[in-house]
């Protein structure tokens, strides 16, 4: 049985995509509720697929298996090839379970949308292309994955097109892709001239043996840039808070549990060229740390209910970066699972939130909660704690083993370290002054909002992954190593970072559970009050404050610096260079020519006289010319 | 190969231009069903060959030679190689689709049709001939019934711009003319008897000077036609004034006649100069990426900036071929039929909406997704091709010229990536100015949605890009032989090596150099 | 001082220059016409002096061909001339510049 | 050599008939007064006798007759041919007009005929003189065709101007002649390669400018610049119908002689007067086509245009006895070209029109779409795109000068044809894509013309012609492969 699918692993990737077709065709003859009943069970089949075909490597088997489909470019040595690995294999669980769930929860979500049929048939088709990105076994499979779900992406964000916002948003998350696959595309180009093919089985097999350290260097670098974009990290993360345009469950799938955590993947997946660039791998680490601080430093000022998590998102995938660029790769996945599992929670209760508070996005104008949605609130709690990495939910593991094995790299990733840790208090702070907003004290909603809990459909998909939440750290807590056991062979020939032994380790998880109490305390303190007046830290520090909360004006300033003197250069190529100067000149010699002629007409004066002498003049020219070249 | 196959396909358009031609001039609805239903003819002759075409030989196939004119040594001489075969099918492809969308032409429908399909039995003519007199009487003669298809059925600035086409390509082709006297009269020296044979070409010994000469000669023929920059001029005006069959027949296959001119001639007959000319044709092919990807985000007109975007492809195509390795090569050669798909199936769009608001005018629009879905349906995925979306057509050559160029080309290859990016800036940012938001201008409220004769014809291209895109295969194992016998040319008369990275032997794919 | 050849054929050079100045110069259509004629003649001089010169015949024959051929230009270009001048009242050719460009 | 014996009519066979046939149409237009069908009937009578006889030339044994005047070859029956095929399409052209002029009517037939049979004469002439007698025969006929329409003042002017400096041409021609034969004693062109064989001339200044005026002399008639002043002043003045038939006879004749003096005659020279011509071609093509674009007068245009054409066929000339082909070749199909043009300018301006201003044609496609498409393909064959014989014939002349060394000239050449596409495609634009400017009188249609009678006939040859040599052009060329001079 798991043999057959592991020979046929091509499956996984074509059930969601016979759903997308179907749901593209008939999507709307099908309807509700079926279309999304149908893509979930598509996506659902590829999970139980998956599970099958995990069997071996949850019993310990470590042989991958590279299964080949067709031939798509020979020329480059990028078949349709797939690869199953533990990798490949953790990843498709993550995605496929995670989304089923979450096509399950848009089914009520997005119930009496006109194009609810349309919505799974993106659902699907994202399913399809982060399952192709997650099995390829040659970067441009991967590649035809990782631009796939970019497309996605924008698809769902502009879902609501009507928006001019979600439409800018959703074409705002593509180009900014582009630009970060600009550098993925380089470091392909590297890859291929150096290998001669792009196909894992050969480039990641012991690829010192022919790309040098300044090379792997350069390829580290440009995968890397690749990666912020997909991943939203600094500089390219700006496409991420925008693309809350989108509706809820697409946040939750694609902005938080999956497509923005292919960068972390791909990382992982190429280690191998990562562990042969001791200054790519601090790269990526350092680019997570500075984006996870960042992130979450403008989190604490955002008063929409899903901008707080799309920061938080960023913050957090900025740990993965320090995980996978510390060379603690298992470190690195295992947050991106425990992550899919709270971070898919919290969304998705946000948008049962906005469900139940009638499209109402502000957390300003939320409060008290708790009592109207029971089951909300109590999910939320869990996720909250657990992406604020207390004990012994999922996030205090992952993002734990991250920081720990970062102090054990020592030197500079011990900044990277401290960097983290303070984060990690942000984290708590925000995330605790979100729950507190949203579902404590009194509430401060509109006139004529009645919130209420979500059906069924969308709750169980809640408790599902809150019950994940909770007890996903387990799979890898430094007494039982158990993930990192079945993801080993993954990273073979790869030196793999650990946590610190011993009391260290202690000491460590000590201080950041510390951290984050500290964290959940001052907020606590700062929003718990029956009627929280304005924001406390915007009166102490209001600059600082409006910065935050405006993201640091980044998107202002890539529009100054980067967005308008383009257009102003392609303006002036398309009106000034390309018509006056190099069409002035096509048409100067056409005018000229005319000119010429024009002027030249008049000779031909209608004066027989003058024809004459023209005459005469040819005449003793030619004769003198013949003999002039003759000879007399 | 007893059947003249070739002969009959290029002649068959020829055909049945003159049956159009000759029915009666009161039956004015049947010009242009007839036309559409022969111009199946010469499909169904392309696709046969496609089918029994030997995969896996780079050779020509189905050569036929029958003296044109013994004394001057040109002879009617057709074969098809990987190269061609795919220009032949793209062509007849193209036609009955271009003519299916030209059900709105009033004026004089029959000359439309006539010339319409003069006009493809020249470009099968181009793509086919193994004669240099025979390719340059077809590579010039397209020029009269693209000129009238601009010039009587185009809009406002139509004659302006027929004349501007016409003369700016002739001019590039007249030095041509001087090249191919040339090479004759020099293989008739060497040999005692004049030829225009191409298969002779390859044997003509010159000097390195000479072979510079002719290389800029045809150089400058092609370079206008693909167009290159800084000769791209034309192209934009008429492809703005073209009617949509014009368009389409334009971007779709004439501009290929220029990069295929440059793989077919200039690199397989002036190799040594082929070499050396590298930098400048590559340096331009990568200015016109950039450049025409620049140009085209601020176009206020649809056309216009679908217009500026072919000159930014072809410059892909341009750089592939350059970057003289197997990779470049093949990835230009699909290229230039994803190209022909992509960006026809983009003008086709544009002359749909045309027709029903009479305004190319992206300010014009806005909100269309919510009036016209399926259009805008197609109108994105045809811009996703064009974008170099994964899965679809445009991908697969984008990717294989990026990547194999940057083995020889490395700067170039980098920067001509920066295209895509580029590409993505300027057509999702027409697409979200005309498809997305709501509709502000009351005038496109009541648009209709694609009839069933639009769907078909846009489906079919979009079927061919998604196949192209999910199994290039079909293509590849045509094109690889013949683009690999470039290479052992190129090698073979040069001290080029062509790189093959990596040379680890199990994982270069390609057939022919196992 | 021997007058040989070589000065009927200067003679005559120079006789085919005046008609040709002539020609450039008169504005009359009848004295450019003569200018012609004196050309011929001028052609016929030549010949002469060439046939006398080489003992040969064949020139002076010539002369008479191209006597006949001015006679003919004679008929057709005064039936021209006079043709013009009812027309115009003029024979000076000046008043005719009506093509050109 | 120059055995007297010898008389050999079938040498002068299609002169003779031509001649007769003038006679007879005189004859009887004098004492029956008969309707122009008669004429017509005894006009194609005499044509197609005349190339039957030019049939039996064309098979004869080479042979010089009439004491080494006249000779048969391939070179001058092929000449024959063409101007007797001319001289039909022109007729067959200039019809309409031959019925409106009435009792002149049938001069003109004569005048035709007698031009045709000169320019016959020029082209079979052994002898100096007696190209010189051809060409004053055929420039006589045709200064009186240019002014026979008499009610028009632009005709005489265009006969007085054509006249007046066809003469000065000719004296120079003559006088090229009469230094010819001071200089080497020989009138005859065989006697001249015979004597430049066997001499060596010391002092070639005299023969050199002999050769010159010789050269100038025709190359006025072929309009060559910078002798071609008086052609668009010619062809704009003279009756719209009978303007091909000068041209084109003109160009055969003329070249005809002037390639047998120079190939036959002077081969000796030919490093001398290739070079002459390569510059007179180069200054042709250049001030033709840059010349043409600023016309308003289609038929002032097409004059400029055969200024090009006659500068194209130097550049074939260049070519020596190899490039012969092409010379014959181009002038077959040109002059074809040409007299179809006319055909529809006689058409839209009628047959005596004075004026053909461009602006006629605006938008005839939709009134006259056979005229508007026959002008159009003659454009298209006169600018040099393939599949029409325009094409073949320019390639050929440029294989020829490439050939010869001519390089320069022929990217010259290739560069000055795109600039002719300017002025070519302009009155397809003009035909094909414009509207008539609104009438000014409201509700005056604009005119609607037909190709009447015969001249349907000549523009359906023409453009049987065009398009036939130009896609199969081999048989053609094998025929004119062989017109050599003797």
């Amino acid at each position: 049985m798991a043999d057959f699918v592991i020979r046929n692993i091509w499956l996984i990737i074509l059930l969601p995509a016979v759903g997308t077709v179907l749901l593209h065709f008939l999507g709307r003859r099908i309807g509700e509720p079926w279309a999304g009943w149908i893509a979930s069970s598509a996506i659902g089949g590829s999970f139980v697929l998956g599970l099958i075909a995990a069997m071996p490597l949850f019993a310990g088997e470590a042989e991958a298996h590279v299964v080949h489909v067709f031939d798509w470019i020979p020329a480059l040595g990028a078949n349709a090839e797939l690869l199953w690995d533990p990798l490949s294999a953790l990843m498709v669980l993550v995605v496929s379970g995670v989304g089923t769930l979450i096509h399950i929860y848009a089914i009520g979500y997005m119930h009496g949308d006109e194009r609810f049929g349309r919505f799974f048939t993106y659902l699907n088709l994202f399913a399809t292309s982060m399952l192709t990105l997650v099995l390829a076994n040659n970067f441009a499979i991967l590649f035809v994955g990782w631009e796939l779900v970019g497309l996605c992406s924008y698809l769902l964000i502009s879902f609501w097109f009507v928006r001019p916002s979600a439409a800018a948003a959703g074409k705002k998350a593509f180009i900014v892709n582009r630009i970060g696959d600009f550098g993925f595309l380089i470091g392909l180009m590297i890859i291929f001239s150096t290998f001669g093919t792009l196909s894992y089985s050969t480039v990641l097999h012991d690829p010192g043996s022919l790309l040098g350290a300044g090379a792997a260097t350069a390829v580290g670098f440009l995968l890397l840039v690749g990666a912020t974009g997909k991943s939203a990290q600094l500089p390219l993360y700006v496409w991420l808070p925008d693309a809350m345009e989108g509706p809820t469950p697409v946040s939750a799938l694609i902005h938080a549990a999956t497509m923005v955590t292919a960068g972390v993947f791909m990382v992982a997946r190429t280690s191998a060229i990562y562990a042969l660039s001791e200054p790519a791998s601090i790269a990526v680490a350092t680019i997570g740390a500075l984006t996870a601080l960042f992130a979450a430093s403008i989190a604490i000022a955002q008063t929409d209910i899903k901008r707080v998590l799309a920061y938080s998102t960023i913050s957090q995938l900025g740990y993965m970066f320090v995980g996978v660029g510390s060379a603690a790769y298992v470190a690195g996945v295992f947050h991106l699972m425990t992550h899919a599992f709270f971070k898919a929670l919290l969304f998705l209760g946000a948008g049962s939130v906005i469900h139940g508070m009638g499209d109402e996005q502000d957390i300003t104008k939320m409060g008290g909660l708790w009592s109207k949605m029971k089951v909300t609130a109590w999910t939320m709690l869990i996720a909250t704690v657990a992406i604020s990495g207390i004990p012994p939910f999922a996030g205090f593991f992952s993002k734990d083993e991250i920081l720990g094995s970062a102090f054990g790299r020592g030197g500079w990733y011990i900044v990277l370290w401290a960097i983290g840790l303070i984060t990690a208090g942000l984290t708590a702070f925000y995330m605790t002054r979100w729950f507190v907003l949203v579902f404590l004290g009194k509430p401060r909603w509109d006139e004529g909002v009645h919130p209420h809990e979500s059906p069924k459909v969308m709750t169980v998909p809640l408790l599902v992954l809150a019950i994940l939440s909770v007890i996903g750290g387990f799979v890898n807590t430094p007494f039982k190593k158990g993930l990192e056991h079945f993801l080993e062979p993954a990273f073979e020939g790869v030196k793999l970072a650990h946590e610190p032994e011993g009391a260290l380790l202690w000491l460590l998880a000590g201080v950041s559970v510390l951290v984050a109490l500290i964290g959940i305390f001052v907020a606590w303190t700062m929003y718990n009050r029956p009627e929280p007046t304005a924001e406390p830290l915007a009166a102490k520090a209001p600059n600082l404050w409006r910065r935050m909360a405006n993201g640091y004006y980044v998107d202002d300033v890539y529009g100054t610096l980067i967005v308008a003197p383009g257009k102003l250069l392609s303006a002036w190529s398309a009106f000034v260079f390309d018509k006056k100067i190099i069409d002035g000149f096509v048409n100067g010699v056409g005018i000229v020519v005319r000119r010429i002629s024009a002027a030249l007409s008049p000779l031909q004066t209608g004066y027989v006289r003058n024809y004459a002498l023209v005459l005469a003049a040819g005449i003793v020219g030619f004769v003198i010319w013949i003999i002039g070249t003759g000879g007399f | 190969m007893d059947f003249p196959i070739l002969s009959v396909l290029v002649l068959l358009p020829f055909a049945a231009a003159v049956i159009v031609g000759l029915l009666p001039s009161r039956r004015k609805e049947l010009y242009l069903p007839v036309g559409i239903a022969l111009s199946f003819l010469p499909l169904a002759a392309s696709i046969w060959l496609f089918a029994v075409f030997k995969t896996g030989e780079g050779a020509f196939q189905f050569v036929e030679k029958t003296t044109w004119y013994a004394p001057w040594g040109v002879s009617w001489h057709l074969g098809v190689d990987g190269i061609s075969l795919l220009m032949l099918v793209l062509t007849t492809i193209l036609v009955p689709i271009s003519l299916a969308a030209s059900t709105t032409i009033s004026k004089r429908p029959k000359q439309f049709v006539v010339f319409n399909l003069l006009l493809e039995g020249g470009l099968l003519g181009v793509f086919l001939s193994l004669d240099l007199f025979m390719f340059f009487v077809f590579f010039e003669v397209i020029l009269v019934p693209m000129y009238f298809i601009i010039g009587v059925w185009g809009s406002d600035r139509r004659i302006y711009a027929a004349i501007k086409f016409f003369i700016f390509t002739a001019f590039g082709s007249a030095l041509m003319l001087a090249g191919i006297i040339a090479m004759a009269l020099m293989y008739g020296r060497q040999t005692g008897q004049i030829s225009f044979d191409y298969l002779d070409m390859l044997n003509l010994q010159m000097s390195y000077q000479t072979e510079l000469w002719l290389f800029a000669a045809f150089a400058l023929a092609f370079a206008i036609k693909v167009p290159m920059f800084p000769l791209h001029t034309w192209l934009p005006d008429a492809h703005v004034e073209a009617p949509t069959a014009g368009s389409v027949m334009l971007a779709g296959v004439l501009l290929k006649m220029g990069t295929y001119g440059l793989l077919r001639f200039n690199l397989m007959l002036f190799p040594r100069a082929t070499v050396d000319a590298v930098p400048i044709l590559a340096v331009l092919a990568v200015i016109g990426i950039v450049y025409g990807a620049a140009v085209a985000i601020v176009q206020p007109d649809l056309k216009k900036l679908v217009a500026y975007s072919s000159v930014s492809h072809l410059g892909f195509i341009v750089l592939g071929i350059f970057a003289l390795t197997s990779q470049g090569l093949q990835g230009g050669v699909v290229q230039m039929i994803n190209h022909g798909l992509s960006t026809g199936a983009l003008f086709l769009l544009v002359g749909m909406i045309y027709e029903r608001r009479h305004t190319k005018k992206i300010a014009d629009f806005g909100g269309l997704a919510n009036v016209m879905p399926l259009y805008a349906g197609f109108f994105l995925f045809t811009a996703l091709a064009s974008i170099g979306l994964p899965g679809l057509n445009g991908f697969i050559g984008e990717f294989l010229v990026l990547i194999g160029s940057f083995v020889t080309l490395k700067w170039f290859a980098i920067v001509a990536a920066s295209g895509v990016v580029l590409a993505a800036v300027y057509l999702l940012w027409a697409y979200e100015r005309v498809f997305t938001g709501p509709v502000h201008n009351p005038a496109n409220e009541k648009l209709l949605d694609l009839n069933a004769r639009e769907i078909t014809m846009l489906g079919v291209l979009a079927a061919f890009m998604l196949l192209l895109g999910l199994y290039p295969k079909i293509a590849l194992d045509r094109i690889a032989p013949s683009t690999e016998l470039v290479l052992d040319r190129i090698e073979a008369t040069t001290t080029y090596e062509v790189p093959y990275p990596g040379r680890i032997a199990d994982i270069v794919g390609v057939s022919a150099h196992e | 001082m021997t007058v040989t050849a070589g000065w009927y054929f200067t003679l005559a050079f120079v006789l085919f220059g005046i008609g040709s100045i002539g020609l450039l110069i008169r504005r009359n259509a009848l004295v450019m016409f003569m200018c012609i004629e004196l050309m011929l003649n001028a052609v016929n001089l030549t010949f002469i002096a060439a046939g006398r010169e080489l003992h040969d015949l064949t020139g002076q024959l010539s002369v008479f061909f191209v006597l006949v051929v001015a006679a003919a230009e004679v008929v057709v270009g005064l039936a021209i001339i006079v043709a013009v001048f009812r027309t115009r009242r003029t024979a000076s050719v000046d008043e005719l510049h009506e093509l050109k460009g | 050599m120059s055995d007297i014996v010898n008389v050999s009519y079938l040498a002068v066979g299609p002169e003779i008939i031509l001649t007769l046939g003038a006679v007879a149409v005189l004859l009887v237009d004098v004492f029956r007064k008969p309707s122009p069908r008669v004429h017509a009937w005894i006009a194609g009578f005499t044509l197609a006798l005349a190339g039957v006889v030019a049939g039996f030339q064309w098979t004869a044994e080479p042979s010089v007759s009439f004491s080494g005047m006249i000779s048969i070859d391939r070179f001058g029956t092929l000449a024959t041919f063409i101007i007797l095929g001319v001289a039909a399409l022109g007729l067959a052209t200039a019809w309409g007009m031959v019925e409106r002029l009435g009792r002149r009517g049938a001069e003109s037939i004569v005048l035709v005929f007698m031009a045709a049979a000169g320019f016959q004469l020029m082209a079979t002439s052994q002898n100096l003189m007696m190209i010189f007698l051809g060409l004053e025969i055929a420039s006589l006929s045709l200064y009186v065709l240019a002014g026979i329409s008499r009610e028009r003042v632009q005709a005489d002017e265009a006969a007085l101007k054509y006249f007046l400096l066809g003469s000065f041409a000719s004296a120079v021609f003559v006088y090229g002649v009469a230094l010819t034969f001071a200089g080497t004693g020989h009138l005859s062109i065989l006697d001249l390669r015979q004597f430049f064989a066997t001499y060596v001339v010391l002092r070639p200044g005299v023969t050199l400018a002999a050769m010159a005026m010789l050269i100038i002399g025709l190359a006025f008639k072929v309009s060559a610049a910078p002798f071609h002043v008086w052609a668009p002043d010619a062809y704009q003045g003279s009756p719209a119908g009978i303007v091909g038939f000068m041209a084109a006879a003109a160009k055969v004749g003329a070249f005809a002689a002037l390639a047998r003096i120079l190939i036959a005659g002077f081969p000796f020279y030919q490093d001398v007067w290739s070079d002459g011509l390569a510059l007179l071609a180069a200054i042709s093509i250049t001030v033709g086509m840059i010349m043409a674009i600023a016309q308003t007068d289609l038929r002032r245009m097409l004059a400029y245009s055969s200024v090009a054409h006659a500068g194209f066929i130097l550049t074939a000339l260049l070519g020596g006895p190899g490039g012969l082909a092409a010379v014959w070749f181009y002038l077959a199909v040109y002059t074809v070209q040409l007299i179809g043009a006319f055909a529809v300018v006689s058409s839209v301006a009628g047959p005596m029109g004075a004026q053909s201003p461009l602006s006629d044609y605006t938008g005839l496609a939709d009134r006259s779409p056979f005229l508007a498409g026959a002008l159009a393909l003659f454009m298209v064959a006169m600018s040099g795109v393939p599949l029409t014989s325009g094409f073949v014939a320019k390639f050929a002349a440029f294989a020829s000068a490439w050939a010869a060394g001519y390089e320069w000239l022929v990217i010259l050449a290739v560069l000055a044809s795109v600039a002719g596409f300017f002025f070519y495609l302009r009155v397809i634009v003009l035909m094909y894509m414009q509207e008539p400017a609104v009438a000014e009188a409201p509700g005056a249609a604009p005119a609607r013309f037909q190709a009447v009678g015969a001249v349907r006939w000549v523009l359906l040859i023409a453009i049987a012609v065009t398009l036939l040599f130009g896609i199969v052009p081999g048989p053609l060329l094998d025929l004119v492969r062989n017109a050599l001079p003797l």
